[in-house]
């Protein structure tokens, strides 16, 4: 591959401090202007979209976009870097965040929540975190934005600020905090003051493979350092925040908890694998075939719990676990396909869960119901929103012609290019565990009778502002599969 | 301007002597003096620290009673020497001192009423102490500066509560002891190396070979324990939370930040300066065992920070764990580890002053800083509570703040020497403080009470009257001086690349092991 | 408990004593302190430096004056300390009465000390000036000075010592006895020198540097005397009276 | 030879005295007993020919802090606890 053309652009810095300002609008508006307000987000959204798209050209011919904030430490930069991973990333958040902005409107004015300007100011600031970990071009960057979210994130979490908020946000924070200050920051340590006299970036670029200097046993270590401490991937067992962050509202968890948060985690444990390790190291050390057995743990294992989860939420958040395992499967698999598939999976998955979860939030806005046995009947009230649930699922699947299968296709194929077959009958028999958990909600919801209760009568489809994003997302998973083109570029896969 | 080191006591020692002579004219002029003679001994300590970058071997060396320095060892007169780390330190302490006199206007007015006079000579002549601790370069005038610093410090936390009578009196009783094993040290030194200069006492001990010397290991040992007494180092630590916290607010938010962090200065002064490194670290064993100390120490002040209810005893313990950390960081033994260590003085000295800043203004606020009081403050008052958790969050570690860098630097150099202990315990206290603020941000934010009992009706509601979450800001006298602490921690975190690089031209003239490196 | 905290005291005990294994010889003119040039410079030099011919004085108002200040300042610190922490602090606790006498002065007494405290405050003026040339300096000139007072108050009762020396002038002259010490210093850094460099003094004053120096340090005593003069009786005052400042023992 | 034998039994004496003056229980005995401490260690510093010293530790040592001391305790309970 020829070196990259390196382009010296604000628009990185742009996309990150889009969501600042916004803040300061939102903060400025306060709760007596909700219009205002809303308006204001949607426009941060809006700037930051566009600014991530006018990057895409330029990344698609070839070139990367760098932008130098501040100096760390004298020998390690601030470093923003547009490249095609990162951009894929930042794509889908910044898109999604419009999505889930007209959502929040609906579900938030829906259920008359309290302190939305809070709510409103603390999501931009995840935003820009997120985009922060999405262009970041060194280990020490992706730190700081890593735990920037941490920390904006714990407001939404317990958002409802009562006792089951506060078991959740105490599982949250504890678990992230513990992982990025005890296991990820003395990993970070060893890199920067070992390798290189003293004096390395721990560049994506630059110093891909560099680890290769300590001896085996450093880099296994490093990389059970680096993946646990990456929590907010959710790689069991360091999974249990998860699913005790689904107190927040709905757009919380759909945005945050199946889209930024997660992928969050787990696209920096792709670019340790990828961009510090690289294919050559990863492939060298015996580490990682543990790296990928405990990501099919993760991905058969969370599986199964989802099945026996009866709350919608908790269902979807343990499908999320298992989905990421797939991404971190990807990653771990070594090879260029396989990571590729990996790349593309955050954004795959990122669509369908989105999906689901809005889904389910619109459920709750309409009828106040949490539970999957509670949803008989429910798919004639709500045609669109339980099509739309049904479009998601069979995008997590991974069903063509939705977008989920081009990227299982694509990990298949890394699994075979280095001959490990068992990954592809994990792989399979996910699917297949999928199919259990994920169908028959769908199926509950329009061909089981439903219960004549008294007042079901008035259930009909949640509020416009939540059906149209979630009719928009379901869209979404098709056309990422008929215009993956430019997707699979990004992803560095040669299809 | 040629004389700015010594104009970094006059200033305050004059100032004291002014505010107490202001009684017989207007008690009111004893906050504006204090306040001018503050700024001005800050802009001294900003010309010193200029002049000592400035200077082509680092250090001014300003010769009181203009005795010269010809004379081996170093001269018959006493010597201010302020090198980078000096002055560093100087800089630090007369920046909180201005900030704490700032802030103490109203404090002083409600807890000591018609002691205002006395109150404020007493802390200028606190700072005085502090900041000619850092920069003397004479083992016998540091004791003396330590006395006097000392002396207005039981002056200043008796004049609190009740109960302040008793804690000073544990203090006066601990301090002294450690005042007094520091003068046998100091006597010890004198005895063997003819000198009193820190420079001349290390030319004498390398020039003669005294490393063996039963009385220099045994000054070592007074030394060394007299200062740990001094800096409330864990077993020695039990003056500190009672005095803190029956303190007079202001007096709190002075000492808290400054007395331990500049006996760690001492400290480090002791070990570079005064015996050497060679010394120190070779031909003691204070090595061997100092990180287990400094573990059972941060591990013993964790559990005990997070058995309190009350914020400033709360914050009490932490700066005993802190300490920890700083001793550790120079008992590990290497570069990084002093590096971490020094900066950890400057950041620990930022953030604490935050957090006692803002409790303080809690307790002015809310008449209380228990942790059941604490409920509803974000939306009270949103910029002291940011404030505060800007602190917090620098002593967690959290990047970009300055807590974070000088955390980093700890950890690269209990990796660099290998000493494990001391990282694990470092990971373990990190944690700690993660669980003390976020169960105070938990406290504040949520509607819960420590069963976990739901007290509002939900929907964020608290569970109090309008009244009690209505907006009501600190006054403003109170407010910017947090507010600048609190950027001041932003600040030295973005550029910390300036303060290392100070430190390390500092480090320089000293051998210390980095570590093997790989390549 | 006791024995408890017999413990540490041992251990400093033989600390010390195993360190007394390689001290220099008792008076020893070979050990390091003795031979080290410092203190041949103050044995050969302090006549032709500062024309003092009592070297002690020298060395702590001159070569060391800096730390003299200090420790005037510590003294002053004490004094106000003590008021700060007792003024107001007995404010309705009832005074104790088990040991009031309820007696006027004696007269054998009274008498004795009216003739006795002319005499004692003379020779701390002498104890003062005189530190120049013979034992004894602004510390101890001081301390007599002050100690006079005491006995004044031991005699008759507080009140009339304070008759003679209310507490806010004793501060004043305190705080004046700083003032007059640093300002020596502040005025000789003024003149070009450095801070306490009394040298420097000869441009305002008829005399030759020696004999600047050797002026300034019978100021800075001065200074020391007034401040510790001033606050041992305000010690004596606030202590004997519980920060009252009525009647004393 | 002679200040051997003055110099030893003085350093004895100290001893006694300043365990005497932990010991006693009255603490207006044990203050006159640490004057009595201050006066011989004057003498020491005399003996030894620090004689700006002694004066001080004599007005200073046995002097004033006697005095001092003798003022509290009048304010306090004179018996002592340990």
């Amino acid at each position: 591959m020829s070196d990259p053309i390196v382009v010296e652009d604000i628009r990185p810095l742009l996309a990150l401090i889009a969501p600042w300002f916004g803040l300061i609008g939102i903060m400025l508006a306060g709760e007596k202007r909700a219009n205002l307000r809303e308006l204001i987000t949607f426009s941060a959204a809006s700037v930051q979209v566009a600014v991530v798209l006018s990057m895409l050209p330029l990344v698609l011919g070839g070139s990367i976009i760098e932008f130098h904030i501040w100096q760390i430490f004298s020998y390690v930069p601030m470093l923003l870097r547009v490249d095609g991973p990162g951009l894929l990333f930042a794509l889908v958040a910044s898109i999604l965040w419009i999505a889930t902005t007209l959502y929040s409107i609906g579900y938030m004015r829906g259920l008359h929540e309290h302190a939305q300007t809070r709510f409103y100011s603390f999501f931009a600031l995840s935003l820009s975190a997120t985009m922060g970990v999405a262009f970041s071009a060194n280990l020490l960057t992706i730190y700081f934005f890593y735990e920037m979210l941490s920390v904006s994130t714990f407001p939404l979490v317990t958002h409802m600020q009562d006792k089951e908020a506060r078991t959740g946000g105490r599982t949250y924070l504890g678990y992230l905090l513990f992982t990025s200050l005890c296991l990820l920051l003395p990993a970070l340590s060893w890199c920067y003051i070992w390798l290189d006299g003293g004096q390395m970036t721990m560049d994506f670029l630059a110093d891909t493979g560099k680890i290769g200097y300590f001896s085996e046993t450093t880099q296994i270590v490093l990389l059970f350092l680096f993946t646990y401490g990456f929590a907010k991937a959710g790689l069991m067992p360091f999974h249990s925040w998860l699913p005790g962050a689904m107190v927040a509202p709905t757009p919380v968890s759909a945005l945050l908890h199946a889209v930024a948060v997660v992928k969050v985690g787990v696209f920096c444990v792709y670019r340790v694998y990828a961009d510090i390790y690289g294919t050559e190291v990863l492939s060298k050390i015996s580490g990682e075939e543990w790296a990928m057995i405990l990501a099919s743990a993760t991905i058969l294992i969370s599986s199964l719990i989802a099945l026996s989860q009866d709350n919608l939420k908790r269902r979807l958040a343990f499908s999320t676990i298992g989905q990421l395992g797939y991404i971190i499967l990807g990653a771990a698999i070594a090879t260029d396909r396989g990571q590729g598939g990996a790349v593309l999976h955050i954004a795959m998955h990122a669509c369908g869960k989105i999906t689901l979860f809005f889904c389910a939030g619109a459920i709750f806005v309409a009828t106040g119901k949490k539970y999957v046995s509670q949803l008989r009947g429910l798919g004639r009230r709500m045609p669109i929103t339980m099509g739309a649930f049904m479009i998601g699922s069979l995008s997590v699947i991974g069903l063509p012609p939705l977008g989920g299968f081009i990227s299982k296709w694509y990990l298949a194929l890394g699994a075979l290019d280095r001959d490990a077959m068992w990954v592809v009958a994990v792989l399979l028999i996910s699917s297949l565990l999928n199919v259990f958990y994920l169908l028959p909600v769908a199926v509950t919801a329009f061909f089981r009778s439903e219960d004549s209760e008294e007042g079901e009568e008035s259930i009909k489809e949640a509020p416009w502002p939540c059906v149209v994003p979630l009719a928009f997302t379901a869209l979404g998973c098709f056309a990422l599969f008929f215009w993956s083109d430019a997707l699979l570029k990004l992803a560095g896969v040669t299809p | 301007m040629e004389n700015a080191i010594a104009w970094i006591f006059i200033f305050p020692l004059f100032g004291s002597v002014f505010v107490a002579l202001s009684r017989y004219v207007n008690i009111k002029l004893a906050y504006p003096i204090s306040v001018l003679s503050m700024a001005g001994a800050l802009w001294a300590g900003v010309e010193t620290l200029k002049q000592a970058m400035a200077s082509p071997n680092h250090e001014i060396s300003y010769l009181l009673g203009g005795w010269t320095l010809d004379l081996y060892p170093r001269g018959v007169g006493i010597e201010f020497r302020a090198d980078l780390l000096a002055s560093l330190i100087a800089l630090i302490v007369l920046g909180v001192g201005l900030l704490v006199t700032v802030y103490s206007k109203i404090h002083v007015e409600k807890e000591t009423p018609n002691k205002e006079a006395i109150y404020y000579s007493l802390m200028m002549l606190q700072i005085t102490g502090l900041a000619g601790i850092c920069l003397t370069g004479d083992a016998f005038n540091l004791y003396v500066l330590i006395e006097v610093a000392a002396l207005t410090g039981y002056g200043l936390i008796a004049m609190g509560s009740n109960r302040a009578a008793a804690a000073t009196y544990n203090y006066l009783i601990l301090g002294t002891i450690g005042a007094s094993l520091y003068l046998l040290g100091v006597g010890y030194l004198y005895i063997k190396t003819g000198t009193l200069n820190m420079v001349g006492i290390r030319e004498v001990i390398e020039a003669n070979g005294l490393a063996e010397s039963a009385t220099m290991q045994v000054a070592f040992v007074l030394i060394g324990v007299g200062i740990l007494i001094k800096m409330a180092f864990f077993p020695f630590h039990a003056w500190l939370p009672n005095a803190y916290c029956n303190a007079p607010t202001t007096t709190s938010c002075l000492l808290a930040p400054l007395v331990t962090k500049v006996m760690i200065y001492v400290m480090i002064r002791m070990v570079l300066s005064v015996f050497g490194v060679e010394f120190s670290f070779e031909s003691t064993i204070w090595v061997s065992w100092m990180p287990w100390l400094v573990v059972i120490a941060i591990v013993c002040a964790a559990f005990l920070a997070l058995s309190q209810r009350e914020i400033k005893r709360m914050l009490a313990y932490l700066i005993v764990a802190e300490v920890g950390y700083m001793v550790g960081g120079v008992w590990i033994y290497n570069y990084y580890g002093l590096i971490g260590s020094i900066f950890h003085i400057i950041s620990d000295a930022c953030m604490t002053l935050c957090l006692f800043l803002g409790a303080g203004i809690i307790l002015h606020k809310c008449k209380t800083t228990h942790f059941d009081g604490l409920r509803g403050l974000f939306s009270k008052m949103p910029l002291t509570m940011i404030g505060f958790f800007i602190g917090g969050f620098s002593i967690i570690g959290l990047p970009p703040t300055c807590g974070f860098f000088s955390k980093w630097y700890l950890i690269t150099g209990g990796m660099v020497s290998g000493r494990w202990e001391y990282l694990i315990v470092l990971m373990f206290s990190t944690m700690v403080m993660v669980i003390l603020f976020f169960r105070l941000i938990e406290r504040i934010h949520l509607a819960v009470d420590e069963s976990g009992k739901n007290l509002g009706k939900g929907h964020g509601d608290l569970g109090l009257t309008k009244e009690q979450t209505r907006f009501d800001e600190a006054p403003l006298v109170m407010l910017i001086p947090l507010l600048i602490a609190a950027s001041t921690v932003l600040i030295i975190g973005v550029y910390n690349q300036e303060v290392v690089n100070q430190i390390e031209t500092f480090l320089q003239a000293y051998d210390l092991p980095t570590g093997v490196v790989y390549k | 408990m006791k024995l408890f905290s017999l413990i540490p005291v041992f251990v400093i005990g033989v600390l010390l004593l195993w360190a007394g294994q390689d001290f220099p010889k008792w008076g020893d003119v070979e050990s390091p302190a003795s031979k080290s040039p410092v203190s041949s410079h103050f044995i050969a030099n302090t006549g032709v430096d500062t024309e003092v011919p009592n070297m002690v004085t020298a060395v702590l108002a001159d070569y060391r004056g800096f730390d003299t200040m200090f420790e005037t300042v510590v003294v002053f610190i004490a004094g106000m300390a003590v008021i700060a922490i007792l003024r107001g602090s007995s404010v309705g606790r009832p005074r104790r009465k088990d040991h009031e006498v309820e007696a006027e002065p004696d007269l054998i007494v009274t008498n004795t000390v009216r003739l006795i405290v002319p005499v004692i405050q003379i020779f701390a003026f002498y104890v003062l000036a005189h530190g120049h040339v013979s034992p004894g300096g602004g510390f101890q000139g001081g301390v007599l000075m002050g100690a006079s007072f005491i006995l004044i108050a031991l005699s008759w009762d507080l009140e009339k010592a304070m008759s003679r020396f209310p507490i806010e002038r004793c501060l004043f002259v305190a705080a004046m006895g700083i003032v007059l010490y640093g300002g020596i210093g502040l005025l000789s850094m003024m003149l070009g020198g450095e801070f306490l460099d009394y040298a420097e003094l000869e441009k305002i004053l008829p005399v030759s540097r020696e004999m600047a120096r050797y002026h300034a340090m019978l100021g800075v005593e001065i200074g020391v005397g007034f401040t510790v003069a001033a606050i041992m009786f305000v010690l004596y005052a606030n202590l004997a009276s519980e920060g009252r400042l009525k009647q004393g023992l | 030879m002679g200040l051997e034998i003055f110099n030893t039994f003085i350093l004895l004496l100290l001893v006694v005295v300043a365990v005497t003056s932990l010991w006693v229980k009255d603490l207006l005995v044990s203050a006159v007993v640490f004057g009595v401490y201050s006066f011989l260690m004057c003498l020491l510093w005399a003996e030894m020919g620090a004689v700006d010293v002694a004066f001080t530790e004599a007005t200073v040592g046995a002097g004033i802090s006697t005095v001092v001391l003798v003022a509290t305790i009048f304010h306090l309970r004179r018996k002592s606890n340990d």
